[in-house]
């Protein structure tokens, strides 16, 4: 049974305005200078990120590997171009290591006649290093051996390849560090323009909402829903293997990712107070979506494009793989993997480098984009 | 009338992805003697086989596993000595007899005890059935027009599958008669050799298919038939009988005891794996899973000394086509002198080393035999060198003067070429990346030369694709003819001016009428020496010309596992491996 | 999602008809006029595009007739084709799904509860590498070492096995359609698992007493299984792909050399076919994520426009 | 009295504010606001108090242009503002209207600098001049208790008492003739909440400013209103003056608000004991309207309830 309010009630009769006062009306507001420096966002940001050892390790790992993308194709007297036929698939040889047995030049040819190795017009003089696994096979006998292979193809002695060469005899160091550069050039071609389609496309769909947001994830949601390979490949067949439509094919969809994290920032920030604030301010739609909602986003886009650039080399080779690569004669970390795979079995340093590059590569990024996200926003801080 | 095309051709690229030989054949005609003890199992593999069925069948691979299970009237075999092979009947008894003067009129026995799988005997009914269906009108089946007309022109057939939905051409106006059930009466057009009539009958696309089975195949309205696919229906009737086959994996084969010629399989089983990927083949014979193994470029280095490699010549020339009609660069590659000057630019030497093959300045492959009676190559005529440029036509001399030249009378100061490769062949793509390099340092600044890789379908589409109105297509395209390896004559079809599906846009009335004289006089057809002076003559031509530019060639190599004894002691042209007359022992 | 669905057929249909090289038959050159007119009229290309468009829907909604393969499979319905691939690439796909989930969560959870260990720095190592070398490497390095040197598995596929047989011969492959994917979800876990550790609910949980690990396993999954449904759409579309290399190597009859090989043939009908195919699959992907949503989630997001 | 002084600044009639949502096909009507209509007169604060959830954020939100009015309409100064959103209602809106928000954390951007904040309004405004912008922001932050070196932090430095007053900065800074301050220190510690309501109630008076003051909280309205509203599920059930209200509450929610107003005094308070609000009973659809009980004192009620609360206010 609840009690109705009347006025008389003597229990109510206490309510009085008198019992509404302010007891510290009289407090006068003061407020103390801060001891500290300001600190910005982006200052506050790198702050926290320089305090972490891997992110910097990644930074340094990913500048070593930007410089080297951009000077190591010019470090030795051979373009990336350069054939030479006596040169084809030598093994790696760095004169330092040439007695460690690694990176030495040397290659293991199987199943050799025996009867055979003292042919000089075969085996020049002394390219044989050591000889093994005998065996007969239909009656000839048979061993393998061990060839420093730059004296059995007849190359001269002061004549050396850091990471070897391919089938035209190219240097690999040369290909290996241009390839690279290739491929991060269309890694970040390819994810500054899937980034900047996202962030405009996800701004307008989750800053207007409704039919507009509607439209605009459904049409995301057809793009993304095609199988990607089917997508990718009509797209290069339709517009040729130039690095624009590679680069072209590795934005058709990717951008969709981007646009949909946007877009979900811009549905929780919206409403935020703070927006709807500088919306009684009478700020602008172009504003608030800029200068109040985006800046939210800044660390996740960072973050996404930081995982976004090794796995735009990932598609890249496996484009490669599938006979769409970048146009020969040029050199990207794709092409000479899925080439490198071809010879797996035969010749696998050629392999070797650049997927050690792209693991390096990937790992750098990965780490990277840790350090940053956490830099950015510290609630995640040691995910 | 359009003339049909008379040879096989098949992409430079399927030739380099079949894994297999052709058929191949008994030793010994004579049923009951010297029967074979040796039984086992042979384990090889193939490429992609998408259907079984011989009128629509196009891969390469498609042909070993169509002729193990069926059956056409003339076919290839081994023979005794283990040296080369005979041309014999298969279903056949012994040559077509002709029966008329002007040798348009003959007649084909066929054996009387050749049973399908099931037991339903083979008779005349179902070779002309199989015909008929081939060439129907409204099925369009792919082999058509080459069952019609190819090293003869069966009187009216052309008409016939050719009429559309017309309906004007009744199928009793074809010169394929039945005699009675064992004997078959084949009208031509025009004058034909028993030779011609034997090849016509040996393509793959002539072997029967079972009645029944395929009408139960067809679609409502009769215009596809499902039979030798996924899901339609098989009867084999050839050497061995299909058992299992599970598209894109595997092919196992039985013995068929019932095969007329039964004697001269000596294995009990054959099984073939479906394997594209080279890599995966070379370790699957390593392991021991499959008993031979074809090896790529980069493969041989590590076998070159392995006894067990077998190499066999190279049945076509890697050659790039000329398109001399485009009219984007100027009409550069409708200059004579500036396809010369491509052709002594070309170092194959240094390619050769690149694809470990052969350079080749020729147009005659080297597989290809002068005469089926010698066995003589043609390459190997002195005749057939005679006409070749010198340094395996590499002279960078004389390219930059033929350049030169070229670039005087077209009146321009720069040319601009670009060729067009598949991303899926790695030679072809090494080779190009090649002389994008060298053919610029030797013809000079004022060459330019860019090469674009494309998926293989729009690489053959463009090529195929040029017209008289549409000549732009392409430029500079790779190419390679596989045709017979038992008629030269026949071979240089692809160059004449009405071979429609060249990919070279050449017209030459002089030539076309050497080829005519070749290979549809008389005389050609029954004087070797006439014949094979005009085949000299043609290659010179064409080598002269340039018209199309050939490369290098690159012999088959290949591991042999030492438990298989083939029947010839290596590979033959026109024969091959012979797989399926192999022994095991093990 | 039928209307999505529809839209990705029109264009499909309209893209492929109109890709270069698409001309049909339009100048084969050992056909007759009158051939090619009959084969042009067999496959409706005498009719303009959205004609042909009408019909081709007209088939597939009516008969469930998908159209006739043109080049590979001459004369086969194409959805005859696809029963016969999909199975085999389906098997691959979903069996590598569901080794890839547990063993990421698995991998995930033991690197987040062991965080800043070797075991994590291990894990964390492990991940990378599998996400970053393509899957054609570990392919090769797999069918080379496991199958070949050590003869633990046949070298290709098996097509004659069944049952435990099947599964042995397509262990490999799985194993290396499912190295991403495991290394995918690992990593997602183990970033999503250490951000709800430090949250306060968790806290709230170990202030009860549970220890780290237990309150990881019993609160933190939980929470952090949610939005994995977000990375399995794109986890499952990323293995189909996969497996369209997977399958060359192993020599797999399934879909994704059909895929390739169908552009390249060219077979539009076919091309279109598994396009649609795809499609349907990615779309019903999105669609049980949706569904599991509502079950793992039960509060319920209303977007709608309230702002001007 | 002027023609424009004989009419309220701001003129509320009928406003309704419903949400709409769609889920699986099916649609869900939220009425937030529901038929509203009142006045607030140049120079008042206006109270409005209702419990969570009853609409008068919404209410707020809705006359600023925040959302779009589902019906009714806005009058401010006599000029209609609730019809079709232009460039020129907009600016003419935010020129005259200014808003402070409940929450001190999320409603300042955390990326922007206090001077950016508050110097936001001037910069629209066309005050271009940096230093301009400057003075007038540090002059501002002066004039709520804050520095003038305040003006380069970021705003997690400050506390939330001080960053409520930025926000009120930020609101006055550009102006306005009126301000809707949305719970503006309900969020705040009480100890800090007299700071700030003293400075609204003085920047009030120096100002010349409108108010309509939003809270759940009786107490705090009672203080600083001359008019107080009562909200109830997106309704206006009762309005006064504000002593009227507190002596002579009539509505039976109105009762019970006060009633749940906690006692400074622990014996009054533990003895104080709740009022539950039941909720209307069932009468016919359109019999509910405002009706006046006496001059200045409107419940929402039927006839018949009219007259009862007439008698009850006459006791």
């Amino acid at each position: 049974m609840s009690k109705v309010y009347a006025p008389d009630d003597p229990q109510f009769a206490d309510l009085g305005p008198e019992r509404f006062v302010l007891t510290q009306l009289d407090d006068s507001i003061l407020d103390a200078k801060f001891e500290t420096k300001p600190i910005g966002f982006f200052k506050d940001a790198a702050i926290r990120f320089s305090k972490s050892r891997v992110s910097i390790i990644a930074l340094i790992v990913i500048a070593i590997v930007l410089a080297m993308a951009i000077v190591g194709p010019n470090m030795n007297e051979y373009g990336y171009n350069d054939q030479n036929m006596d040169y084809i698939n030598l093994p790696p040889k760095i004169p330092a290591f040439a007695k460690s047995g690694i990176f030495a030049g040397t290659r293991v040819l199987l199943n050799r006649r025996v009867d055979a190795l003292g042919d000089t017009s075969r085996y020049p003089e002394g390219c044989i290093v050591h000889k093994s696994n005998y065996q007969v096979i239909n009656g000839v006998e048979l061993c393998d051996v061990t060839v420093d292979y730059y004296k059995y193809s007849g190359v001269d002695d002061d004549v050396y390849f850091m990471f070897g060469t391919d089938y035209l005899g190219r240097d690999l160091w040369t290909r290996v560090w241009r390839g690279a550069r290739i491929s991060l050039v269309i890694a970040f071609v390819s994810v500054i323009l899937n980034s900047t389609i996202g962030l405009i496309y996800g701004s307008i769909a989750g800053y207007y909402g409704g039919s507009i947001d509607m439209v605009m994830m459904r049409i995301t949601e057809i793009i993304n829903a095609m199988p990607t390979v089917v997508v990718v490949t009509l797209f290069i067949l339709y517009f040729g293997n130039g690095l624009l439509s590679i680069i072209m094919a590795l934005v058709v969809q990717n951008w969709i990712g981007t646009a949909r994290m946007i877009r979900a920032q811009f549905y929780r920030f919206k409403n935020s107070e703070y927006v709807l604030a500088a919306r009684t301010l009478g700020v602008g739609d172009r504003t608030l979506m800029s200068r109040h909602i985006l800046p939210n986003s800044i660390g996740p886009i960072i973050t996404r494009t930081m995982v976004a650039i090794p796995s735009a080399i990932f598609t890249e080779s496996f484009l490669a793989y599938i006979g769409l690569g970048i146009r020969a004669p040029e050199s990207s970390i794709g092409v000479l993997l899925s080439e490198g795979q071809k010879v797996l079995m035969h010749y696998p340093e050629q392999t070797l480098f650049p997927a050690l590059l792209i693991s390096v590569l990937m790992i750098a990024f990965n780490m990277l984009s840790n350090g940053l996200r956490d830099a950015f926003d510290p609630t995640q801080r040691g995910a | 009338m359009r003339k049909r095309p008379l040879l096989a051709i098949v992409l430079l690229i399927a030739c380099a992805l079949s894994a297999c030989g052709t058929p191949a054949v008994e030793p010994d005609p004579d049923p009951g003697s010297d029967k074979p003890e040796v039984y086992g199992t042979l384990y090889n593999y193939v490429g992609t086989v998408s259907t079984l069925n011989p009128f629509e069948s196009s891969e390469t691979a498609g042909t070993t596993i169509i002729e193990a299970c069926t059956i056409g009237l003339y076919e290839y075999f081994p023979n005794k000595t283990g040296d080369g092979f005979v041309f014999e009947g298969q279903l056949a008894i012994g040559d077509p007899v002709a029966k008329n003067d002007e040798g348009t009129l003959w007649e084909i026995k066929i054996h009387d005890n050749a049973k399908w799988e099931n037991g339903d005997p083979i008779t005349v009914d179902d070779v002309i059935y199989s015909l008929k269906q081939v060439m129907d009108p409204l099925l369009l089946t792919r082999r058509a027009s080459q069952v019609a007309s190819e090293y003869i022109t069966i009187k009216g057939a052309v008409d016939y599958c050719q009429q559309g939905n017309s309906n004007s051409v009744p199928w009793e106006t074809v010169g394929l008669k039945k005699i009675d059930d064992y004997t078959l009466q084949v009208e031509t057009e025009s004058f034909a050799t028993v030779n011609d009539v034997k090849t016509q009958f040996s393509t793959k696309y002539t072997h029967l298919v079972h009645e029944p089975t395929w009408e139960a195949c067809f679609s409502a309205d009769r215009t596809s038939n499902t039979y030798g696919t996924i899901t339609g229906g098989w009867m084999s009737c050839g050497p061995f009988i299909l058992t299992d086959w599970t598209e894109g994996s595997q092919f196992v084969f039985e013995r068929n005891p019932d095969y007329i010629r039964a004697d001269d399989i000596s294995l009990e089983k054959m099984v073939f794996y479906v394997i594209t990927d080279s890599n995966t083949a070379l370790e699957m014979f390593l392991a021991g899973n499959i008993d031979t193994v074809s090896l790529g470029a980069a493969a041989i280095e590590q076998y070159e000394d392995d006894p067990r490699l077998h190499p066999s010549r190279p049945g076509s020339v890697t050659s790039i086509c000329v398109n001399i009609g485009n009219t984007k660069n100027n009409n550069a590659l409708g200059n004579k002198n500036f396809r010369k000057a491509l052709f002594y630019a070309t170092d194959r030497e240094a390619i050769a080393k690149l694809v470990k093959g052969v350079p080749a300045t020729w147009i005659v492959a080297s597989a290809i035999i002068s005469s089926v009676d010698t066995g003589v190559f043609f390459r190997d005529l002195p005749e057939a060198q005679a006409y070749l440029p010198p340094n395996n036509g590499y002279d960078p001399d004389l390219a930059r003067q033929y350049f030169q030249t070229a670039l005087d009378e077209l009146g321009i100061d720069k040319a601009e070429v670009t060729m067009i490769y598949s991303e899926s062949s790695s030679t072809t793509k090494a080779v190009s990346e090649f002389l994008h390099k060298t053919w610029p340092e030797v013809l000079g600044p004022q060459f330019e030369f860019k090469i674009e890789g494309v998926a293989s379908s729009l690489a053959s589409s463009l090529r195929k694709s040029w017209t008289a109105e549409n000549p732009n297509t392409y430029e500079l395209a790779w190419g390679g003819w596989s045709v017979s390896l038992t008629d030269v004559a026949n071979g240089f079809k692809v160059y004449t001016g009405w071979f429609n599906n060249k990919n070279e846009p050449h017209y030459n009335d002089w030539y076309d009428d050497l080829w005519e004289k070749a290979n549809q006089s008389e005389r050609g057809k029954t004087d070797n020496d006439y014949r094979l002076d005009l085949c000299f003559e043609m290659e010179e031509y064409l080598i002269d010309e340039a018209l199309t530019i050939p490369i290098y060639e690159t012999p088959g190599r290949r591991l042999i596992n030492d438990r298989i004894k083939l029947p010839l002691d290596d590979y033959k042209p026109a024969f091959g491996w012979g797989w399926m007359y192999a022994k095991v022992v093990d | 999602m039928l209307i999505t669905l529809f839209i990705i057929v029109t264009i499909g249909f309209m893209v492929i008809r109109l890709m270069p090289g698409n001309t049909m038959y339009a100048d084969d050159p050992d056909m007759s006029a009158a051939q090619i007119e009959v084969l042009r009229a067999k496959y409706h290309l005498d009719k303009p595009v959205p004609v042909q468009y009408v019909i081709f829907l007209r088939g597939l909604l009516l008969e469930g007739d998908w159209g006739t393969s043109i080049s590979l499979y001459v004369g086969v319905p194409v959805w005859d084709v696809l029963k016969a691939k999909i199975p085999v690439s389906m098997y691959n796909n979903i069996v590598s799904l569901m080794i890839s989930l547990p063993l990421g969560i698995l991998s995930g959870v033991i690197a987040a509860i062991r965080k800043n260990t070797i075991v994590d720095y291990a894990t964390s190592f492990a991940v990378v590498i599998f996400i970053s070398v393509p899957s054609f490497i570990f392919a090769t390095l797999l069918q080379y070492f496991a199958a070949f040197k050590w003869r633990l598995f046949p070298i290709i596929y098996d097509a004659s096995a069944t049952g435990a047989g099947k599964l042995h011969s397509l262990l490999l492959p799985i194993l290396a359609l499912s190295f991403s994917p495991i290394a995918r979800v690992t990593r997602y876990l183990r970033a999503e698992l250490a951000e709800t550790i430090n949250s306060d609910f968790m806290l709230l949980a170990r202030t009860k007493g549970l220890t780290e690990t237990q309150a990881t396993l019993r609160h933190g999954i939980r929470n952090s299984l949610v939005p994995l449904a977000n990375v399995v759409i794109p986890m499952f579309t990323h293995i189909m792909s996969g497996s369209l290399v997977i399958e060359r190597i192993f020599s797999i009859p399934g879909m994704g050399g059909l895929m390739v090989s169908s552009i390249n043939a060219p077979d539009y009908p076919l091309t279109l076919a598994i396009l649609i195919f795809y499609s349907l699959v990615s779309l019903v992907t999105v669609l049980v994520v949706d569904l599991a949503y509502g079950v793992i989630d039960p509060r319920i997001r209303i977007g709608g426009r309230n702002i001007e | 009295m002027s023609a424009e002084e004989l009419r309220p600044i701001l003129e509320v009639e009928n406003l309704s504010k419903h949400f709409s949502s769609k889920r699986r096909g099916r649609t869900t009507v939220v009425k937030a606001v529901d038929g509203v209509s009142f006045g607030i007169w140049k120079g008042e604060t206006f109270g409005l108090v209702g419990e969570s959830g009853c609409g008068k954020t919404t209410l707020g939100r809705t006359i600023i242009r925040l959302y779009a009015p589902t019906s009714g309409t806005i009058r401010f100064s006599g000029r209609e503002v609730s019809g079709k959103m232009t460039g020129a209602l907009r600016k003419y809106l935010t020129d005259n209207i200014a808003m402070i928000f409940q929450d001190p954390i999320a409603s300042l951007n955390p990326r922007m600098t206090v001077q950016e904040i508050i110097g936001e309004g001037l910069k629209i405004r066309g005050v271009t001049d940096e230093s301009e912008r400057r003075r007038r922001v540090e002059y501002m932050l002066e004039r709520v208790g804050l520095q003038a070196e305040h003006a380069t932090r970021y705003p997690h430095e400050f506390s939330g008492g001080q960053r409520q007053r930025i926000g009120i900065a930020r609101a006055l800074v550009v102006e306005p003739s009126m301000i809707i301050a949305d719970e503006p220190v309900s969020a705040l510690d009480v100890s800090v909440q007299a700071q700030v309501i003293n400075l609204l109630n003085s920047l009030k008076r120096e100002f010349h400013l409108t108010v309509m003051f939003i809270a759940h909280n009786l107490s705090v309205v009672k203080y600083v209103s001359d008019r107080v509203g009562v909200m109830y599920y997106g309704k206006l059930v009762e309005l006064a003056e504000s002593d009227e209200i507190y002596h002579h509450p009539l509505h039976p929610y109105t009762k019970a608000l006060l009633s749940a107003v906690p006692q400074p005094d622990p014996h009054s308070e533990k003895s104080r004991r709740r009022i539950f609000y039941e909720g209307p009973q069932a009468v016919p659809e359109g019999a509910l309207a405002m009706r006046e009980v006496i001059p200045g004192h409107s419940v929402y009620c039927t006839e018949a309830g009219l007259a009862a609360y007439r008698r009850e206010r006459d006791a």
